[in-house]
């Protein structure tokens, strides 16, 4: 198979991946393509990304291959990401904080730390698949005993629970971003 | 075993007529109505032969085909219109084969186009840093575990009382505002110095949030583990009407 | 903001995005970028990646422009993916397309045009979100008006409706008849 065939379909399995690829899982789907050649390969194609100032880089990360975007782009991105209209609201926050370190937690529970209703709160949170029903609360009515899900860990980037922040970091607050709010406009410029 | 394999291909009867239009090499606009129904029946017989579930829609249309067969051998009088439906049964057959007709031709179309997870592929995990935000404020989760710390010291199980409080947020809002326009800086700890239930906690701790939210203070602490510390904003004359502003999203703070 | 920076940021957005990007959210992003200059950016992005033969390829869809992998490598990432890829099957074809063409129809109207029940392919066209229920017919029942998604867009790689293929008119075709009138005996003896 021609070089530039190849470092097309790797560019098209890298970008399907779900998650960093390695050499060796590379060499199972181009049979017969040297270890060597897909090494050079790769390295050509990052050299290429890289050289050419593009959006969307190559990195070598977690003993495997992964599309980045382009770090100089990061808060262009943030402000994509977080200039969306599908947001959550305050109440769907407050709540998802209260399982978080509360859990595992009943709807009433919440409900009475929240002082309202959270009916549809909780369910947009099981929507998005942010907290799920983990047991049942041994009371009267058994009721669902709610705790968070990967996801949750995913979107506030923590590798587990534990890690959820402790008042040590509290130095680090300043002024919280307020959602939707635009970013300041002097890192951005310096992309 | 093959004419099985072909019968089960069709998705009805006007697809299986419309087979047996082509292979006749006839016009839709112009059926031999006797010979089509009569292959029409044939296969019918050869799905039955080989036990395969003859669809209640193939027979309903072998008898339309029957009826409209025996109303082209009767001499038509130019008055006398058909009992069921006042038009020519025939009529009405090759209307919905041409329809039906249309829709398979763009249909084989759309099958023809780049079609994505067959021809084309789109990134398929969305990556933690395409994941919606709406609450990428770490801050907030900060501010909970002074909350938990506060929330453990209290005695456990206080869920029926914390019913009765009646205290909201906004009023918490409020004299947590007095108490700086007087004091100044403020110990973080020293907010839940007089509180006696888990539900006044959280809605101090709410109340709180909900000022830094709206930038009316400031929450700092001056060395690692040093005390926590509160203090109003610069600008916190404006605070009220800030939070006159926020009014539609308290009304579920309330106890 | 240089070109090359804005065709770079745009690239980042794309794949970081979940869906087709439009030029409009783009706007909001890069606030200042006019429209035209941003079309132009997406044009020559999309006809760098088509040129150099790369695994990755823009394509402008369902109203907005996406991340696509080039067709060639489909083989490829099918392999790399494993598993069969969900085949759409000839009934669920043609009811998409009379749904498409048609919208909004109800179940009973798509029944009269494909002449069988199309109960289950009604099921899996809305589980597979390729359909939703726009509204309710005002006839007695009123039953579910059934539409296209932006999802049947994507998956047949179509910018707006207006881009599906042109439906052959049925005026173009001599009917024997219009509805109600008689049947030319010369035509109906020849059986």
């Amino acid at each position: 198979m021609e070089r530039e065939a190849i470092k097309s379909i790797i560019e098209s399995l890298l970008f399907v991946a779900d998650g960093p690829l390695t050499i060796q899982r590379l060499g199972e789907v181009l049979e017969g393509v040297e270890k060597e050649d897909l090494r050079s390969t790769l390295d050509e194609l990052q050299a290429e990304l890289e050289n050419s100032g593009r959006g969307v880089r190559l990195v070598e990360v977690a003993g495997g291959y992964q599309l980045r975007t382009a770090k100089v782009n990061a808060d262009w991105i943030k402000k994509f990401l977080g200039g969306r209209p599908a947001r959550m609201g305050r109440a769907t926050l407050e709540t998802l904080a209260i399982i978080a370190y509360r859990q595992p937690i009943t709807r009433a529970e919440i409900e009475a730390i929240r002082g309202v209703d959270v009916d549809g709160v909780i369910n947009t949170l099981l929507d998005r698949s942010l907290i799920r029903a983990v047991a049942r609360k041994d009371v009267p009515g058994r009721p669902f005993l709610y705790g968070t899900t990967p996801q949750f860990l995913q979107l506030f980037n923590l590798k587990d629970l534990t890690h959820l922040p402790t008042l040590k970091e509290m130095e680090e607050i300043t002024l919280p971003e307020i959602p939707g709010e635009e970013l300041p406009l002097e890192s951005a410029e310096e992309c | 075993m093959t004419t099985r394999v072909q019968l089960e291909i069709f998705e009805g009867p006007l697809d299986l007529l419309l087979h047996l239009i082509k292979r006749n090499e006839v016009s839709i606009t112009d059926i031999p109505i006797a010979t089509i129904t009569e292959q029409y029946l044939a296969t019918l017989e050869v799905m039955q032969t080989f036990n395969l579930d003859v669809a209640g829609e193939f027979l309903v249309m072998a008898a339309t085909l029957i009826h409209i067969k025996s109303r082209m051998l009767l001499p038509m009088a130019d008055d006398e219109e058909d009992e069921e439906e006042g038009t020519d049964p025939r009529q009405e057959l090759v209307r919905r084969l041409l329809e039906y007709q249309r829709y398979k031709d763009v249909a084989d179309q759309l099958e023809r186009r780049e079609l994505l997870t067959r021809d084309v592929f789109v990134r398929s995990a969305a990556p933690a840093e395409a994941i919606p935000p709406g609450f990428r404020e770490v801050s907030v989760f900060e501010l909970l575990t002074a909350l938990k710390r506060v929330l453990d010291r209290l005695p456990k199980d206080v869920v029926h009382e914390v019913m009765l409080e009646k205290i909201t947020v906004r009023e918490k809002m409020t004299l947590l505002l007095d108490h700086l326009r007087t004091q100044g800086k403020i110990l973080f700890e020293s907010l839940f110095a007089e509180v006696t239930t888990r539900m006044e906690v959280i809605v101090t701790f709410l109340a709180m949030l909900e000022l830094v939210k709206v930038r009316a203070i400031r929450i700092f602490q001056e060395e690692a583990s040093g005390p926590i510390q509160i203090e109003a904003a610069a600008g916190i004359e404006n605070a009220p009407a800030v939070l006159a502003m926020q009014d539609p999203e308290d009304d579920h703070h309330g106890t």
